[in-house]
């Protein structure tokens, strides 16, 4: 779909939903949405496309109540606020959309969680991402450094950039909005995503993207939207295997479950977002004690953490089960730079290739 | 080793009031500061109680002043029935001497210390004797004494009695001077203002170092005055049992019947039986052994609870409203008084009382007032049984926030009203931890707080039928016309919406570009007559149709339509304003109609 | 109006056996748990009175059995004076009744109510009369009563007495039975536990049903009996003075020097004048107004405090200490004894002591323990001004954290002895906030927070001198091998570093590679002479130079050195083995030596 | 200098700390080293520099107590590290190093805070940055947008990009290492520092780069360390005005500061990432009520930063003073997005055409 195409789409999906409760008042009916629960409870496993979707649980927001109501009116100012952004072929940040509302009188937002969420709604509407609506993240993008070569459409023009050759030691940074991301070429055999700068800038130092024919992403922490969008990409349209490298604590073990099953509060984009096949690296925690990793006590909030994922359908295999209880019996947890008390060498030249080969991927 | 007889030499008799001269901070004397409070609480209690013996609504004079360096005369006048002469001296001049200890029922004072605490301690700091005045009746001579109290021996030292003329015709006035500050001033007015409010039938005035302040009476009918009851049988202890026993004459049936409450012939018969006892055996010659058979019957078979109404005198949920509210302005108040019923053998019942908004403070505890047989509660809060019950209750519940404390604008009164108040200390200052009275104080209390739950509940319904009102028929037009736009179709009219949620009278003001318009949609089954007024800077002389009536007064004018509006129909005006201002209509039911001000 | 005569025929003395058989909390039998407690409290502190009073070391038994359901007999016996046989009814069957409460002194009971109201309590729950016996010495017979008393008069009921055998030659047995529970058993051992820390001289044998418990004495010195004193000129009150003027013959002069502590000659006359009297003049004839010019001139002119140390009987700090280390084991305790002082007349001393380390709870609030008069306090801590002065310390300054109390492994005991303690009431829990007593309070936790902080900071200068000792010689060679290591130049010897900045003997023990080796450096500029104690399981048997003796036992052998070491020189053994173990010097002062395990 | 002769330099200068201790203690000394006292109260403003540069206070910390001995020892084995890994060619992160301490029995690192602030302490006696001991911060390198050609030497050779025709959207990445960094020509007439990642998507969306020749420099918040010297050298070496465009509470106008004047904790390298001539763009408090922006109450924290701020050396100008008495008046505190309230073309049509010709930049 060309770029005039995918707008024309999103207006369409857009004014949809206008045209319901426009539908809905000239019958005599208060203007109402329908939309699946947003809660742990309502995430389901879709066979088919083997990711965690909402299950089908629904709420219905009918404008009865002041508070209601109101959220109504916004939506369709911000329905309105889009048709013309689209329109004009403009775009904006989340942030700035939340500023946009100041001149809205009733219908100004009060805080930004409030746009967003509103935001998030209309993605669940429309069954389209808000990049669709022209609407920029404000968070950062990763980077990628490795054998992969890939097209930008930029606003001032086509670039063509390889992944290796084309960047310094930063690497590629990808952009807010990935669909204007094609990639053309690549001479790797597997993607590796990094929780840590550290970690990512270890293994380009050591060569591992050359040894191992590797795409290393750098997550930089809890990945945004556009980096699971290109790790999905990578390894549905270029069949590359996904495998994620993070700390061994329970938050880096949610890096890896938004990467391969989506998060709850985006479940709506799973099918867009996640990887099913990516597959988690370590630190495991069994890593722990057979490395001998220098650890740190596990704190209170670790320890509810890893509880509350043992309730997570996205962690209920045997697998998780496992190393989650390993780890709540040892109450410890490691670092992935930890290795580096083995020495600088350690992780690519045993812990990676040992792991990576009992996985299967090399 | 003869030192036992050394010993016995120095081993003597202590009188009361060497007793408490000691240690008068027992009685509340603690301080100079606190003295004042303690003695015009004293006064007062006794005033109070004489005047419902007698059946008089009270009217009472205290007055405070300074006489010297840290030197207060303390006055207390009431127009109560009065001392008669030769008791004067022992009511005033002796601890432990009083009418109302031995009486099982509710008084203020009860164990004749108070009073006669005040004249030892102005004794002690000043040596300047109380000043008695006291006439029992417009028939007999007022009698004049200044008396003191002989420490070694608790008996009145009479220095003065002579009979005068008083333009008081029956009544007591005693004056006391003492070393003291005026310190706790503040907290003498609200000793005084909250024997008020549970006294609403007493006038008290005060002059304290010349400023004068009256609290006027709310009720003019004098409370009935508690009657003295027999002990009730399931609250008498064995040494109590032994000793009426010891000096009774009669036999046993008869003496259960006439020593006890509620014990009938064929209740005592029963206790008899079961204690395994012949029924005319003369009660002085059962052994103790016996006796206690007796006692263990008497607990265990049925009684009814002590005849409350008679000795006891709460104020009544209509007074203690009343008094509240005279003294407090709040949005809502709800009183309750609680059966009676028993600990230990004493009747008691719990009054209590919850307000709240008006002037209460909106952040912080809630305030607490506490009584004791009509007697406020001003120091220890934090030791008392009262306080104990209102941080135990889950305010939480019932709307209130909580920490400890009730927070917020809340105002909770209890009163223990009780033929035996039990104290914490002789100073009364505190209610002591007793399990069936913080029982019934923690029932009165969740009872008043479903009523409190039931005003918040209201005050919300009102609050969200308003918000439904507002979302049908302001916002739903707005997000109409946006809608519209979007689409690109044309405005809608939202009026049928309207009609079918509300199904009410509607009115809607709404002003643009200078011109204001008023619609008035009846969407019920029925014809509608209505009176709309509009109150506004504007004159809307172009009005149409032209008001029934304008009434112009500082600026405003206040504009009126009648009109009788057919089911489905609407009716507007329009003329030109600034749209300012408030719209009403009248004559038609609360809940048959919703207003609406769009340019608010 | 005639209600006055009505009223009048109600109005009646009330006796003090009456007023607090219906007020019994307020002497703290507020509850049938803490009645065993008070009693128990009531006769142990006659016992050790007494004893103080006969001057013999107090051997004191109390037992407690249950006689039925929820009945309990309550025996304390002491080997005291015993009480001559015509008192005994008086001081076991009468309120009010005592030999201390009108003399100045400290002691522990003083109201004559505590015992008495035991029997009252007794008598009203069960009925069943106290049993005393009593024998004043070995030609005396022992005296036997049943006893109870007349609630309505206060007078006692004597229902036995005989003479009978007792094997005690003197001293004083009673037994009440009362309604009870032994819920508070804990509380009764801490009374009797702190009882014995203050009373250090006292055995107290207790046989809690069934179960022996022996407080022993740690002192065989009996504390001196303190003895009545006059009142003090600056500590009387206006009414006490005119009564004890009215009953005197004497002049003026002759009074104040007769009927006060500290008044002489020279200061009756400059007294006299300042009042502007007539030195000769009989007291008795002094008008109100001029005894108030004499109490002002008494209380203006300087008088010396009063006679503390016949009239108090302070613990001691020796005994403090000794008393507090035999029941809690402490690494740190200071007490302190603060000279006496006076508030409102009346004599007082605090003590105080504070103890650091031990068995004490390292986290939460410290222990406080409360004493008035060598007598525990358990109840009201919250309420008592001892609690309040502790909260107000500012123990930050002295290296405790504090969260209101001081916080930590710190336990504050503070005793108040008085000639009159002033409890908040008569139940004796919580001492009242007296500004004197406080500000005392308050001095010596500061000064006893000194002595603390100067013991931490002790503590804390001899960790810093260890680790200054560490840094030296173990950790700076280290920095030394890694330094040469990275400037590729020859190993570094640091003991000229060690020799400059020590100045001591330095014993270093280091094993590498199975060889353990001590090195002795003296950097002094003196020949030393040292013993080596090295204990460890090496046997040392190739050891060079070989140990002057060797001691084994259990597998570890003790291996010792005797050496002489000219200035500057070096001494050292190697052995093989594990290096396990610790070295130790002996013979050099402390200060003069510094001995590093580099192994550990 | 070459890459060679950095290194070397570094390993020599290392080496003269421990030869320095070596000598101590060879003379009978008890080794120490003397740094200056790093607070608030010890930074000066260099007349020379134009930067604010740590005072004459200096602390002396000698080896008399366990813990600075242990300092010591750890210091010693760092340098030792240090001096092995320049040998090699190798680098490693400021986490690798503090893991790398676990087999340094006593010398080993109880937090990375010790390790990160013992690196800080050997900047300041070699006089050198962190990058040339060849150790990798965590923190993440800005973008650069703009018409700016540059080449960068990495691991892998020699790259040459140029910043609008060479990358893509997200703009080109700051390497961690800027010593590696030459620029060779550009087409410039100023460079604007922007805080957030929004606004820097506005000014390149509205086509600001290309209307006023600027170079954007996405600032991502606080900037990291080689964010501020590629500021520094593009001011000095390509001789190009710096202004700095964050949003209006104390906390932007630190970043502002640091950027300008240096920050207290790396006072030692004022005048290698220090850019005095930097000038601050806004949102500036007077701003608030002249544009009538949406804005915030300011909170608790956010006064007593802006009091502190008043005794800042930093901020000791008749400007600074004036500005931040008039927000502590105003209580209010606004975003720079807060600027879409009025459009989102307002920041680039009308506030920053007006502020910078103001200022004298265009």
């Amino acid at each position: 779909m060309s770029r005039e195409e995918m707008d024309l789409r999103a207006r369409e999906q857009l004014v949809t939903i206008a045209r319901g409760w426009y539908d809905q008042m000239r019958d005599g009916l208060v203007p109402f949405i329908r939309l699946p629960t947003r809660t742990k409870q309502n995430i389901e496993y879709n066979d088919e496309s083997e990711v965690w979707t909402y299950g089908e649980r629904e709420s219905t927001r009918a404008a009865t109540s002041e508070k209601s109501a109101v959220h109504l009116l916004k939506m369709a100012y911000v329905i309105g606020f889009l048709k013309q952004q689209l329109a004009e072929g403009r775009s904006s940040t989340l942030r700035e959309l939340y500023y946009i509302s100041e001149g809205w009188k009733r219908a100004k937002f009060g805080a930004q969680d409030e746009s967003n969420r509103l935001i998030e709604d209309l993605e669940i509407l429309t069954d389209l991402q808000r990049e669709a609506f022209h609407l920029r993240p404000e968070e950062d993008g990763a980077a990628i450094f490795g054998p992969l070569k890939l097209r930008e459409s930029t606003q001032r023009g086509v670039r063509e950039i390889h992944c290796q050759e084309d960047v310094g030691e930063a690497g590629y940074p990808i952009p807010n909005n990935v669909d204007t991301l094609d990639f053309i070429d690549h001479d790797a055999k597997f993607v590796i995503a990094i929780e840590t700068g550290g970690m990512y800038a270890r293994l380009m130092e050591n060569g591992f993207d050359e040894e191992y024919g590797a795409i290393l992403v750098n997550l930089k922490g809890q990945p945004a939207r556009s980096t699971r969008r290109v790790l999905r990409r990578l390894n549905e349209t270029m069949d590359l295997p996904v495998v994620v490298f993070t700390d061994g604590d329970p938050w880096s073990y949610r890096i890896y479950a938004s990467v391969a099953y989506g998060s709850i509060k985006s479940a709506h984009m799973s099918e867009r977002l996640a990887t099913p096949q990516a597959q988690f690296v370590g630190v495991q925690p069994s890593d722990i004690t057979d490395y001998n990793l220098p650890s740190d006590k596990l704190t209170e909030q670790d320890v509810a953490a890893l509880k509350s994922e043992l309730t997570d359908p996205r962690f209920a295999t045997d697998y998780w089960r496992e190393q989650i209880n390993l780890q709540l019996e040892m109450k410890l947890k490691s670092e992935q730079q930890a290795f580096a008390s083995r020495g600088l060498d350690f992780v690519t030249k045993e812990y990676l290739p040992t792991r990576l080969s009992e996985m299967g991927i090399i | 080793m003869v030192l036992a007889e050394d010993l016995a030499k120095q081993q003597r008799s202590i009188s009361v009031a060497e007793f408490f001269e000691k240690n008068k901070h027992l009685l509340g004397f603690d301080s100079p500061t606190r003295g004042i409070i303690t003695t015009v609480k004293e006064a007062v209690d006794n005033a109070l109680d004489a005047c419902e013996e007698a059946e008089v609504l009270p009217d009472i004079f205290v007055a405070i002043r300074k006489v010297g360096t840290d030197v207060y005369r303390i006055t207390v006048e009431d127009n109560g029935p009065g001392i008669v002469g030769k008791n004067v001296p022992y009511v005033f001049g002796k601890l432990l001497y009083g009418s109302r200890f031995h009486q099982i029922r509710q008084s203020r004072g009860q164990q004749g210390i108070g009073i006669s605490a005040a004249v030892l301690y102005a004794q002690l700091t000043t040596g300047v004797p109380a000043l008695v005045i006291s006439r029992t009746g417009a028939n007999a001579p007022a009698h004049r004494f200044e008396l003191m109290i002989k420490t070694e021996t608790n008996e009145p030292d009479v220095l003065v009695h002579e009979e005068i003329d008083w333009d008081r015709t029956h009544g007591t006035r005693i004056e006391i001077e003492f070393r003291s500050t005026l310190a706790a001033k503040k907290r003498l007015l609200e000793y005084l203002r909250y024997t008020a409010v549970v006294n609403p039938h007493a006038r008290i005035t005060a002059d304290i170092d010349g400023e004068l302040t009256v609290f006027e009476r709310v009720s003019s009918e004098v409370p009935p005055c508690p009657k003295a009851i027999l002990p009730h049988p399931h609250g008498i202890e064995f040494g109590a049992l032994k000793r009426i026993a010891a000096v009774s004459a009669e036999p046993l049936d008869e003496f259960l019947v006439n020593s006890f409450s509620r014990v009938g012939k064929k209740t005592a018969e029963e206790m008899i039986a079961l204690a395994n006892l012949k029924p005319r055996r003369k009660v002085k010659g059962l052994e103790a052994e016996e006796l206690k058979r007796l006692l263990a019957a008497m607990q265990q078979v049925k009684v009814p609870a002590p005849p409350a109404q008679q000795c006891l005198s709460p104020i009544g949920e209509d007074l203690i409203r009343k008094g509240l509210e005279k003294e407090i302005p709040l949005d809502f108040i709800k009183s309750r008084t609680r059966p009676s019923t028993v600990f230990s053998g004493h009747s008691f019942i719990i009054e209590a009382a919850i307000g709240y908004g008006g002037k209460l403070p909106a952040e912080g505890s809630g305030q607490i007032l506490r009584f004791a047989n009509r007697v406020p509660l001003l120091y220890q809060q934090g030791a008392c049984a009262i306080t104990g019950c209102v941080s135990q209750v889950n305010w939480k519940a019932y709307g209130l926030s909580q920490a400890g404390l009730p927070a917020g604008p809340v105002l909770i009164m209890v009163h223990v009203a009780s033929t035996n108040v039990p104290f914490t200390s002789e100073s009364k200052d505190a209610i002591a931890s007793i399990p069936e009275i913080e029982r019934e104080i923690v029932l009165v209390l969740q009872e008043l707080g479903r009523e409190l739950k039931t005003y918040l509940n209201r005050r919300d319904k009102k609050k969200q039928q308003d918000d439904r009102a507002r979302a049908i028929c302001s916002i739903i037009p707005e997000i109409a016309a946006k809608v519209s736009d979007i689409v690109e179709l044309p405005p809608l009219d939202t009026s049928p919406i309207e009609g079918k949620i509300m199904r009410k009278l509607v009115a809607k003001k709404r002003t643009s570009d200078g011109t204001v318009s008023i619609d008035v949609h009846n969407y019920t089954a029925r014809e509608i007559a209505f009176t709309l007024y509009n109150l506004s800077r504007d004159d809307a002389a172009d009005a149409e149709p032209k008001p029934d009536f304008v009434d112009a007064f500082d600026g405003e004018y206040n504009k009126v339509w009648k009109c009788l509006l057919a089911p489905g129909t609407v009716w507007q005006v329009t003329y030109s304003g600034s749209g300012d201002g408030s719209i009403d209509l009248r004559g038609v039911e609360e809940n048959q109609k919703v207003v609406v001000d769009l340019d608010v």
